[in-house]
């Protein structure tokens, strides 16, 4: 089994390394970048903690073959933060409580950052909405809802 | 276990590329599932065809690429009848992956653009035929030997409101579908010509429900032509019973889904 | 939508406190937002490879034989374990606290009681491998009836789903095929009772649903010990079943965990730390042994459904004069810890409520189903179901306002309970009039004037003058340790030590830890398999499976001796 | 189609902990030659904030601030021994454990600090701001940095404690049940508004009033965080979750998330929570632990009010849609109760 070459920009920075055939982008990231931000929940495409951006869209990493990525830009909640200064998605989900055992956070960050990328002052519904993919098994998802409203308007302030 | 994954430039290479040890992937939705569990062919094969993702308006129709995805077809500016049928596909970051070729080959109780495209009278083109396009129905019916699908020829309807999607779910808003239903009903002069009205999850595949069609055809959609249409609801249909519903339930609400839907649409 | 009502109960607090009571940001939130935190699967090993259990499609079934040949050349592949692989191979959780008799293999060997049973694991270099090999094992079934409901199970001649426990019923104390709880006398009452409402109530599997699925990851470590992170809600639970599995030193484990993704109950089976220590012990490499989603739903251990029957005497005031319980705790295969949760929920019962009489008898009951382990609210939520659904009835029933029932009802301090200790620090009739107000009801004055502190005690605390006793179910020839030791203690046991608000816990006096017993497998499943060929006759009242003299067993055990330290 | 309103009520109490084995934990603590701590657990933090709440803990009786203070959790070879994070025990038992070992490091602390201020450490006071001073007189003071400085360089002592909480055995009558369960109990009550449509069955949660009693709120962040996922999972339970739908037939047991039902963030409703705090005696500085209990009112509430609602009671969970429907089929329709609107007597 040959393994294939993959060449793609993670978080800003070109990356290379070498897939499994038939391996999904989740475990190739994990198993062969070491990006272990993006969490294993179900390989079903079902629970959305496994959620990256591809090119800007949120994609299950889970369900993406990971030579699909190759010349491509993957954003992972192990890039959120700009050198030592977070998003502020992760300042307002560590003020708001947003997070209990943490593991649907990354994913849930990252549904999040799309949303507010392509609009950045979403009615609660909007943010419903883009939070159904994920799930959450600790909050009642009402904090989460919370913090990216929040996050919302500490930018539109901004 | 997937020894190898081939991309071809072409729909048609990739269909003649295809075997008994072969599997297509278009999203991954589907597919990339069943490689996960290890319950797949071994090799994986793909088309990086441009022509796949094309949306093509042509007079009162649309030629949709069978690897355009419910998320393309959410934002269209010409599709917006269909936005609410992609929107209710999944969640985000689902809709972003899975594709319209792919919907017409999920399982239940997936499937419900598929439905849509039931209802719509769609017709399907197969890659390498030069044959005319398929009824949809055909495709479903035989869709495990169908082929690779190239694209579906959608009609537009004249009005909006000739167009109507319903979806019942348990999980909100992302939530796969206890049933769903499409109703196209053209309407002329008031009376309605040429009803179609599919069910999604009420069995094997979307399924068109004739008694409901006959019911409705030549009527306007008034309050009794829609009590007279639910009652018939079930008709030919074959609900499975599953961990969502059991076949009585589904039977039982499939009727008042269909009322409420087709008082939506008489409201306008 | 959250507010602290501070002026309650504000006489017995100090709020002068500097750092608790503050609404402190979590330690881990800055991992957690970053994706740092380190879960058990967050630590990169070269080499590492990857466990997958072959599992049983059949509710019961004997093996006849397991042909691991054509898996084993399978490619990737570099071990296939069974149950002859395992050191000691059966064991029961609470073991480990001198609770309940060995009854359950890591592999099965003989016979599988339920579906998705494992009985092999593979090991191959890469998850895809492992998952194929799997497909290659072939196992000889012979299948065997089977029963899945409680009620049917423990009926005369039901197939026998555990070989330990012939009549399908976990044994209490070495004496008796359930869990008693006796205080006054409920038959006497129900003669003088207004009204009898009476209701049958069932819960449902429930998967705990972590997001996060189960798994442990173990290494070869220096100095001769192995690594093990893991996921477990319980590190030294999972560290001393594998080391009592495994016949191994517990020094010579080292585990990693404490940053979980979730558990509500679901991590403390400790069935992937033994097997992945095991595959790191046998093939010198890394190895991970995880659930997939599909395992962590169907073949991880879920909430055990309860079955609870209640029957109440009420007076026509609404006064609950006496309540009776019957209740199946459906513990599938094999006991985990369903046994336990029966006593946590017997000593719940009748609930927050002041009832002069209350009988209970409670079954833990194996099925052919995956076996119960915890959920948030093990022992309680299911009853607590029950008792609340069946109080909105006996509202009904003597057309009083359900809120103004439960606070005429409530206990209060001073109260004795059918556990036969005072009630202290009582608050429940405090919460019912806030959610009252808040909800707009008009409650009856009296219930507005009521006070867990006021009115309790008295004739109320005082123990019932009679209480009526039976043998019913009685067993003999069974020993199931320390909780179940036949006879139990006669008098009254140990009362807690009290202690002070925020002063030093009283000092604990160390028990002597026993010794390590030399592991030796139990007699108990050979002995077993011949008289579970039969589903008809019923089996006689619990033939004795394990001696009383046997001694107890267990490479590391956190317990003292139960009784050692008895009063 | 009619959609009803109906209420529904619960109350209950919860105890805290297990009464096997005595439920031990154990905690270690010990300061940094500059009088920063670390406290060494084996206790695991599932989400629950175990790391956060003994870290709080910890400070308040040692007399730091929080920030001088981390948890380490969960390695054997460091952490002593603990049973583990169920069973509600990890705040009350865990808690008691870091209070005895932070207590012990912090007797060090003083004696350090009075050897060198030459008082008598019986007079010492922390001020909680890193500081450790003579009761009622702030000026003749040393700072917990400089007090650990000296204790490990100068004095040689070790800052450090051991801790470790047990409850005593119970042994558990076979004859009457007779026993100690638990050392203390948390409570609760409920009132949940639910919506029936009566032509599908379909419940939806409208709103939820509680009042939840959990001894003292040691973070009431973590608290809020405790109660509103866990009565989340309440009315999932209560409405949608369960491995075996048809129980006890096993057939059609979900194995993915699309068909093991749990709410979405578009099924949650408005709730409103009241906590009232009464110090458990024996709780660390009188807490008990919300982390269970907080569920249980909401499953036994939603089925009254859907009773309340329709008049069909569902006595087997989960209450789905298709119980609901057969239910009102039943009866004929449905037939409203209202027994707890606003105002009723």
């Amino acid at each position: 089994m040959a393994k294939t070459p993959i060449v793609f920009v993670l978080n800003g920075a070109e990356r290379a390394s070498f897939a499994e055939p038939g391996q999904n982008l989740l475990e190739f990231l994990r198993r062969g970048v070491g990006d272990l931000s993006p969490k294993y929940g179900c390989g079903q495409g079902t629970c959305g903690a496994c959620t990256v951006t591809i090119d800007g869209q949120t994609h299950l990493a889970c369900l993406t073959l990971a030579e699909s990525v190759t010349g491509r830009r993957v954003q992972t909640a192990a890039g959120l933060a700009t050198g030592a200064t977070l998003h502020p998605l992760q300042e307002a989900f560590m003020e708001n409580f947003a997070a209990q055992c943490g593991y649907c956070t990354p994913g849930m960050l990252i549904s999040a950052k799309a949303l507010l990328d392509r609009n950045p002052n979403p009615s609660r519904e909007e943010v419903v909405e883009a939070i159904s993919g994920n799930i959450c098994r600790c909050t009642g998802y009402e904090p989460i809802i919370e913090a990216i409203l929040a996050a919302a308007k500490g930018r539109a302030r901004a | 276990m997937i020894q190898s994954v081939e991309t071809h430039a072409t729909i048609a290479e990739a269909q003649r590329a295809m075997g008994a040890d072969a599997i297509y992937m278009a999203g991954g939705t589907l597919v990339m599932r069943d490689v996960n569990a290890g319950v797949t062919a071994t090799r994986i094969v793909r088309s990086s065809d441009p022509v796949l993702a094309d949306i093509r308006l042509s007079g009162d129709g649309v030629t949709i690429g069978a690897g355009v995805t419910m998320a393309m077809i959410a934002v269209h500016r010409d599709l917006t009848f269909l936005a609410p049928v992609a929107r209710s596909v999944g969640g985000p970051q689902i809709r972003n992956m899975a594709t319209v070729g792919g919907n017409l080959f999920a399982p239940h109780p997936y499937g419900d653009f598929a439905v849509a495209m039931l209802a719509l009278g769609a017709r399907v083109s197969v890659a390498g035929q030069s044959a005319a396009p398929r009824p949809i129905a055909d495709v479903l019916r035989e869709r495990g030997r169908i082929g690779l699908v190239a694209s579906v020829q959608v009609p537009r309807p004249q009005a909006p409101a000739d167009f109507g999607f319903l979806k019942a779910s348990r999980i909100k808003p992302k939530g796969v579908s206890v049933l769903s239903i499409a109703a196209y009903l053209p309407r002329q002069g008031g009376r309605i010509r040429g009803a179609r009205v599919a069910f999604g999850a009420m069995g094997p595949m979307p399924l068109q429900a004739s008694a409901v069609e006959r019911v409705l055809d030549g009527q306007s959609l008034d309050a009794a032509t829609i009590t007279r249409a639910a009652q018939v609801a079930v008709e030919g249909l074959d609900p499975p019973t599953d961990p969502l519903a059991t076949t009585w339930y589904r039977r039982e609400v499939a009727g008042v889904h269909l009322k409420r839907l087709l008082e939506r649409m008489a409201r306008g | 939508m959250i507010e602290f009502r501070k002026e309650f109960f504000a006489d017995e607090r100090d709020d002068n406190l500097n750092e608790v009571g503050k609404p402190t940001r979590r330690q881990d939130i800055l991992g957690h937002v970053t994706g740092r935190s380190p879960y058990f699967d967050d630590h990169l090993f070269d080499g590492l490879l990857h466990i997958r259990c072959v599992r049983s499609p059949h509710h019961h079934a004997r093996i006849r034989r397991i042909d691991i040949a054509e898996a084993q050349s399978m490619p990737g592949v570099v071990r296939v374990l069974v149950g002859r692989d395992v050191p000691r191979n059966l064991n029961t959780l609470l073991s480990l606290l001198d609770f309940g008799i060995d009854d359950e293999p890591l592999l099965a060997e003989t016979k599988v009681a339920y579906k998705g049973e494992p009985v092999a694991a593979i090991i191959a270099e890469t998850e895809a491998q492992a998952r194929a090999a799997v497909a290659r094992v072939r196992v000889d079934w012979d299948v065997r009836p089977h029963v899945l409901d409680v009620e049917e199970a423990i009926k005369p001649g039901a197939p026998v789903v555990c070989e330990v426990y012939q009549t399908n019923k976990f044994i209490y104390h070495g004496k008796y095929d359930h869990q008693k709880l006796r205080y006054g006398d409920v038959e006497a009452a129900f003669a003088r009772a207004d009204h009898i409402v009476e209701g049958r109530y069932q819960m449902s599997p429930i998967e705990q649903a972590p997001i996060e699925t189960c798994g442990a990851i173990a290494a070869p470590e220096v100095n001769d010990r192995y690594v093990c992170y893991t996921s477990t809600q319980a590190l030294f639970f999972s560290l001393g079943t594998a080391a009592k599995m495994l016949t191994m030193p517990s020094n010579r484990l080292h585990f990693i965990g404490g940053t979980v993704g979730g558990g509500f109950g679901g991590k403390v089976d400790s069935l992937h730390e033994p097997i992945a220590i095991l595959g790191a012990m046998l093939t010198g490499r890394p190895c991970k042994f995880a659930w997939d989603r599909e395992e962590e739903m169907q073949v991880g251990a879920p909430r055990g459904a309860e079955r609870w029957y209640i029957k109440d005497g009420v007076a026509r005031d609404g006064r609950i004069l006496a309540r009776k319980f019957t209740g199946y705790f459906d513990s599938g295969a094999y006991t985990r810890l369903s046994s336990y949760a029966i006593i946590k929920g017997v000593g719940h019962l009748p609930g927050p409520y002041t009832i002069p009489n209350v009988h209970a008898d409670v079954y833990c009951v194996f099925t052919n189903r995956t076996p119960a382990t915890a959920m948030r609210g093990f022992g309680i939520t299911g009853v607590d179901f029950a008792i609340e659904a069946h109080m909105d009835k006996v509202a009904e029933a003597v057309g009083m306002n359900p809120i103004d029932l439960r606070i005429l009802n409530s206990y209060r301090d001073g109260d004795m309970k059918a556990h036969r200790r005072v009630a202290k620090n009582t608050a429940l009739i405090e919460c019912c009039q806030v959610v009252a107000d808040k909800a707009g009801i008009a409650l009856q004055a009296s219930s507005r004037a009521a006070s867990s502190l006021r009115d309790g005690g008295g004739e109320r605390g005082r123990l019932p003058a009679h209480t009526a006793l039976d043998q019913k179910g009685t067993v003999t020839g069974i020993d199931t340790g320390g909780y179940a030791r036949k006879g139990g203690a006669p008098g009254r046991p140990a009362q807690p030590v009290p202690m002070p608000g925020y002063s030093m816990p009283a000092a604990a006096t160390a028990a002597p830890r026993p010794p390590a017993q030399t592991p030796a497998r139990p007699a108990a499943t050979a002995a077993s398999v011949a008289s579970s060929q039969s589903t008809t006759p019923p089996p006689p009242p619990a033939q004795p499976a394990n001696t009383t003299d046997r001694p107890r067993q267990g490479a590391m055990r956190f317990s003292s001796i139960s009784g050692l330290r008895r009063r | 189609m009619a959609l009803h309103r109906g209420r529904g009520f619960a109350a209950i109490n919860y105890p805290i902990g297990m009464n096997l084995g005595g439920d031990p934990s154990q905690a270690l603590v010990h300061s940094n030659p500059d009088g920063k701590f670390t406290v060494a657990l084996s206790s695991i933090d599932l989400g629950q904030g175990m790391k956060s709440v003994t870290r709080q803990i910890a400070a308040e009786t040692l007399g730091v601030p929080v920030a001088d203070v981390y948890v380490d959790t969960a390695d054997s070879d460091t952490g002593p021994h603990c049973m583990g994070s169920f069973a509600s025990r990890g705040t009350h038992r865990v808690g008691n454990a870091v209070i005895q070992a932070a207590q012990e490091a912090r007797a060090v602390m003083l004696q350090a600090a009075a050897e060198e201020l030459e008082v008598d450490p019986a007079d010492l006071v922390t001020d909680g701001q890193g500081n450790i001073h003579v009761n009622g007189a702030p000026s003749r003071s040393i700072t917990t940095m400089a007090a650990c400085q000296a204790a490990q360089f100068k004095q040689g002592r070790t800052v450090s404690g051991r801790g470790i909480f047990l409850i005593p055995l119970s042994e558990v009558d076979p004859e009457t049940g007779e026993m100690t369960p638990v050392s203390c109990f948390a409570h609760a009550a409920l009132l949940v508004e639910v919506e029936v449509d009566d032509e599908t069955g379909e419940v939806a949660v409208r709103d939820m009033q509680s009042a939840y009693e959990l001894g003292r709120a040691l973070n009431p962040k973590l608290v809020e965080q405790q109660l509103v996922g866990g009565a989340w999972m309440g009315m999932s339970h209560a409405l949608w979750e369960t491995t075996e739908p048809y129980y006890p037939d096993r057939s059609h047991g979900p194995v993915d998330f699309n068909h093991y039902l749990m709410p979405g963030p578009g099924d949650i409703a408005p709730h409103h929570i009241s906590v009232l705090e009464r110090p458990a005696p024996d709780g660390p500085f009188g807490g008990k632990g919300p982390g269970e209990m907080c569920a249980n009112p909401v499953l036994p509430a939603v089925a009254n009010a859907v009773y309340d609602a329709v008049g069909v009671r569902i006595d087997e969970l989960p209450i789905t849609p298709e119980k609901v429907l057969r239910g009102i089929r039943a009866n004929g329709g449905a037939k409203p109760r209202q027994r707890l609107a606003r105002g009723a007597r």
